[in-house]
């Protein structure tokens, strides 16, 4: 789960990380209240999750508040890369001596917590690391003993040379170490990290990002989540226990497990279909869990037929003819449906739909040529 | 032979009496794994069906029944508990099925298993199956027959569909693992091709990858240097959006990298033999043997 | 550093550890009202930093609001082991169906704290260990993982067989642990965790001893010392960053370093003397160190004669010569003193001590056998 | 020969610029100590005396002149982060001097120390001295002489004392250890006890030890087993008082043991020569050669 900047910037600074006073607005009059609030020049950033924003027109410099006004007024409700702008940020115009760049991701390869830092900040990391790999510093931290103390000071002193900014900067690292941790991030960055030219180190934008797997035991953290900056269709699937991504093609697929979702998507395309979302309904499953899916599918336009793909283990067969089954009773699917089920309890799920009757395949390539030949036969 | 489980398991299943625990028990006894014994804290001097001991901390079922693996199937919140608990019990090799457990946790339960010099599977994986000896987890047995290809893949029930294609097709498999979708896992493709290399009674290997990340490519150049057995793979994920997590955790650290096209292209430079659907597993199989 | 038990108490129920309501009096009227507001029986707990409270009369069973008065009054004021008794601790009487014992202590072989627990609680645990050491259950906890979840329910498993009741300890004992690190304790007990006829688990009695070298750090577990539970001259030398324990004899000593100090103090014996105290002036020495010394030794009457046995390493033996000038410049000193110097800038300390008609030995029986001889003239 | 250090000891001085840290680190430049690096975060580029370059990090320091072995004169608050640095940096041995060293913090730097395969001395602790040839620490060189007993003790100015008696009656010393008188420190009795009994210049042992916890009765107990060599012991406290701690920390975790009278008699049991007073080593140590 993404933050927004604000959200991001609000952790870091209950971790104590240093940073300009700023607010966040919903409406033009807000931001206008709180550039007057700040004084001098603001910039005005569209909170959405999504990078470019600055390239978008969503960020903004502002010499007055009215001026912030203005463009609070342009910004707010503009779609940027799909996503609606519901609040802006607005900060203090800085005046700025350096950029560096600190960030911190959850690393596959070492199993571990790594710092990327560099002293070449405000830019895109990635573009460093493809062009000026050696630019980049890397630190891998062994999170049984944490960030120490002379690890954040190593990697201060590849950002500054002066002690009191060096010592600043190694606090702010042990901060964002902190806050890293004791949210279940996944990544957490700091770009630009700037030097004023009176030489205070301060945070300018912060990016944090939650691992999904930490909300049930973090309220809190779920409490971020701002639905409003996400496709609604996504928003009920993932309300409903479903991985749901929606896609562009008219081929509804509802499939168990990630890996045989994506592969399901790959063999609508190789029958030339095109499938119109990714949709895991997960190890577990229940009947309500694949109403809820078929709700979701249906609600799509788009759609022209469905594709269930369902290779039980932990997963029963049996529970999702019973949810086939409950939702056609629920309400009507004007779309058609090639259901394919194999493995734990195939037998009483085919019982099952044939009690209905309705039919089943066990292959795959079946199933997905047919489903494509159904969806192309509506469009 | 085979690798990780064979007919000298043992196998004690913590969270026996749960949903999913006693469900997926029944089926492994039914085909044929050796369990020795359960865990349910406060439920301790049960018995399970009848037959399976059950102990409140894994300590005791090690002491009383000498069990050398186990398998988790506890609800996330105590997953990770529940491998250290098993580490710290002696257990060697631990299988955990349980989906969702938070990533900050596995990077402090990673260094304490190996320090054990225990060997972790998963977590959030079907497990493993070493057909018509032992199985452990949640593959279905009756899609799985003994026989000669070893099979490793990050995803669950695409595992699934290729086993049954092979089984289907007269293909039986020495052991099939499933190494999950998390970012920290235990054992990694890595782990399983060595181990492949290494097994007497496995020819060739089945290798099941994904978008995201950079194992496949490290598997890709380890299976170029060390594994001299035919090794055929498989990509899902070639016509997920970029940018979009499908499901399990994509791309972290390595930026552009952890598309299907470089995966894939990976395979193809290390001599993999790469499908482009699942059922083509049986044809290039056929032909790598 | 000992805490008070209703301290002890305060640090374990912010920590979310169950315990029965009480309060702290510093009067009978005080206590009177705890135990009206308490209502029913309760027991009146004389605090003090000592064990055997009960046997010397501190701890006292009520019936009535004007019974609890009346034990705090006996109580308040009392001296239990040479402490004067200057609050009570009001807690209801409470219904046992069982009481275990539960501490963590940092142990020195293992270097780490280790848990302690036994069915076989409220007693003094170290008879136990003494009589049925099968009774307790150890357990070393790996301090860079922390107490784990399945290690605090096997020890809870030590002290109870239902599963409510094992997981309400393996809590408290999760808590305990928690409170035992994030505080620098050195020992952590409840003693004794009970349970009552109706099954609820509760400390009843908690015990905590601070690691001294937190301290610095700490200032909120600092401000928890109660100098008045404290023998005024070792109040006064700890404030002066000096280690010292008063004892029965006549022979004041200044020694750096702790070893040194006792071998001296054992020397004092060999000779036939009886040391007034123990007293460490530290590795790093400064003359105002030297002062405060012997301004406390001179505070005891008993002192008939003082020895400084300084043998110099990182203390500087000129610091200490400067300083036993500066204290005879600023008070009178009645009693003869004997002073051994020798290490580090031994040299310039003679010289300074020569400044001023002062002498010293470089001999430590020499010096010691000096100091006995005159102290027996003294006496 | 001698143990710990010597001739090829390579020092790197943490907190070089303190009071304490230039102060001793000129007793050991005088001493002969191959001092080759200090390190004071912020004054890295300075020189310290006009010959010891100083270094913003251990790291540096280790890189630039192969330091192989630290000392750390930094306050409490920073020792145990000190430690943790030259540890991560390489050094293979490490002295630690400062007091106050909270023990909660040393309970997680031992494991990071002896994982990354280095020794630890201290915390709190007077260093190490191998006469003639290298001083670590803050023992007074001119006490000392070089010969062939070695010398380990739990107090600081105590070895001193009793090293002088040994230099002024003509007996040498080998190597010279204070470990300390902490709960918890890195090298303790038996680890010196193993190092003299190997180190072919020893021929004697000198022991210091002081009431509280059990480890000079677990000394002894090795030197009942393994030490060949003469040894010489020493309890200081036989006049403490019971439950007060004198100085060090005391006693924690065995309840009653700890008495000096318990600990000369376990070195007795073990043939160590007792000590009634600092000057008998000189007579006990002329009898055991």
């Amino acid at each position: 789960m993404n933050l927004h900047e604000y959200q991001a910037r609000e952790l870091l600074k209950a971790a104590g990380v240093p940073m300009f006073e700023g607010g966040v607005a919903s409406t033009p009059a807000e931001a206008e209240a709180i550039a007057a609030h700040l004084g001098g020049g603001v910039v005005v950033k569209a909170q959405v999750h999504s990078g470019g924003r600055g390239k978008a027109g969503g960020v903004k410099l502002a010499k007055s508040p009215a001026e912030a006004r203005a463009h609070a007024e342009k910004i707010l409700g503009m779609t940027i890369k799909g996503l609606v702008v519901h609040k802006v940020l607005v900060v203090p115009a800085a005046d700025i001596a350096t950029e560096a760049y600190v960030g911190l991701i959850m690393d596959r390869g070492t199993q571990r917590p790594v710092f990327m830092v560099s002293a070449a900040g405000g830019v895109d990391i990635e573009e460093v690391a493809a062009t000026n790999p050696e630019k980049i510093t890397r630190l891998a931290v062994d999170p049984v003993y944490g960030l120490l103390p002379h690890q954040a000071l190593s990697l201060a002193f590849t950002l500054y040379t002066d002690i009191k900014q060096v010592r600043t900067a190694a606090r702010i690292m042990e901060q964002l170490y902190q806050v890293f941790t004791a949210n279940g991030a996944t990544l957490a960055e700091i770009n630009p990290l700037v030097t004023t030219p009176d030489g205070r180190v301060l945070a300018l934008d912060a990016k944090i990002s939650i691992d999904d797997n930490e909300l049930d035991r973090r309220p809190d953290l779920a409490a971020l989540r701002d639905e409003s900056a996400e496709e609604p269709s996504e928003v009920a699937a993932r309300n409903a226990s479903l991985t749901f991504i929606k896609l562009d093609g008219n081929v509804g697929c509802v499939v168990n497990g990630a890996g045989l979702a994506m592969a399901t998507m790959d063999l609508v395309k190789y029958y030339g279909g095109d499938p119109a979302n990714f949709l895991d309904i997960g190890g577990s499953s229940n009947p309500d869990k694949v109403v809820n899916a078929l709700r979701i599918i249906t609600s799509d336009p788009n759609v022209k037929a469905i594709l269930f793909n369902i290779f039980g283990g932990i997963t029963r067969t049996d529970d999702v003819a019973n949810g086939i089954v409950a939702a056609t009773r629920e309400f009507k699917v004007n779309v058609p449906i090639v259901i394919r089920l194999t493995g734990t309890n195939e037998k009483e799920a085919f019982r099952i739909l044939e009690g209905v009757g309705m039919t089943a395949l066990s292959d795959m390539d079946e199933a997905v040529a047919k489903v494509v030949a159904l969806a192309k036969e509506a469009a | 032979m085979s690798i990780f489980i064979g007919r000298q398991t043992r196998l004690v299943v913590q969270g026996i009496t749960g949903r999913d625990g006693s469900f997926h028990t029944r089926q492994m006894m039914e085909y044929g794994t050796q369990v020795v014994a359960g865990v349910t804290p406060g439920k301790g001097g049960q018995q399970f069906e009848g037959k399976v001991p059950v102990f409140n901390t894994v300590a005791d079922a090690v002491r009383e029944t000498g069990a050398n693996t186990s398998v988790i199937y506890v609800p996330p919140a105590g997953a990770a508990g529940a491998i250290y608990e098993a580490a710290d019990a002696g257990i060697a090799f631990i299988v955990c099925i349980t989906e969702g457990v938070p990533v900050m946790d596995m990077t402090r339960v990673m260094p304490f298993v190996r320090d054990r010099g225990a060997r972790l599977l998963g977590p959030n994986c079907p497990g493993l199956i070493t057909p018509g000896e032992s199985k452990v987890g949640i593959i279905p047995g009756n899609i799985c027959t003994p026989g000669r290809v070893g099979l490793v893949s990050r995803s669950g029930t695409l595992t699934y569909e290729v086993v049954n294609h092979l089984t289907r097709n007269g293909i039986g498999q020495s052991t099939c693992v499933g190494i999950g979708g998390d970012p920290i896992i235990g054992t990694n493709f890595i782990d399983c091709l060595r181990a492949f290399q290494d097994d007497a009674a496995t020819d060739a290997i089945v290798m099941m990858g994904e978008i995201g990340g950079t194992d496949e490519q490290n598997a890709a150049d380890f299976v170029r240097q060390y594994v001299t057995k035919p090794v055929v793979g498989f990509i899902a994920g070639q016509t997920a959006p970029k940018g979009r997590r499908m499901g399990h955790a994509g791309a972290i650290i390595s930026g552009s990298s952890g598309t299907a096209e470089e995966k894939m292209q990976a395979f193809e430079a290390a001599g993999i033999a790469v499908m482009k659907r699942p059922v083509d597993v049986v044809e290039l199989v056929k032909a790598a043997r």
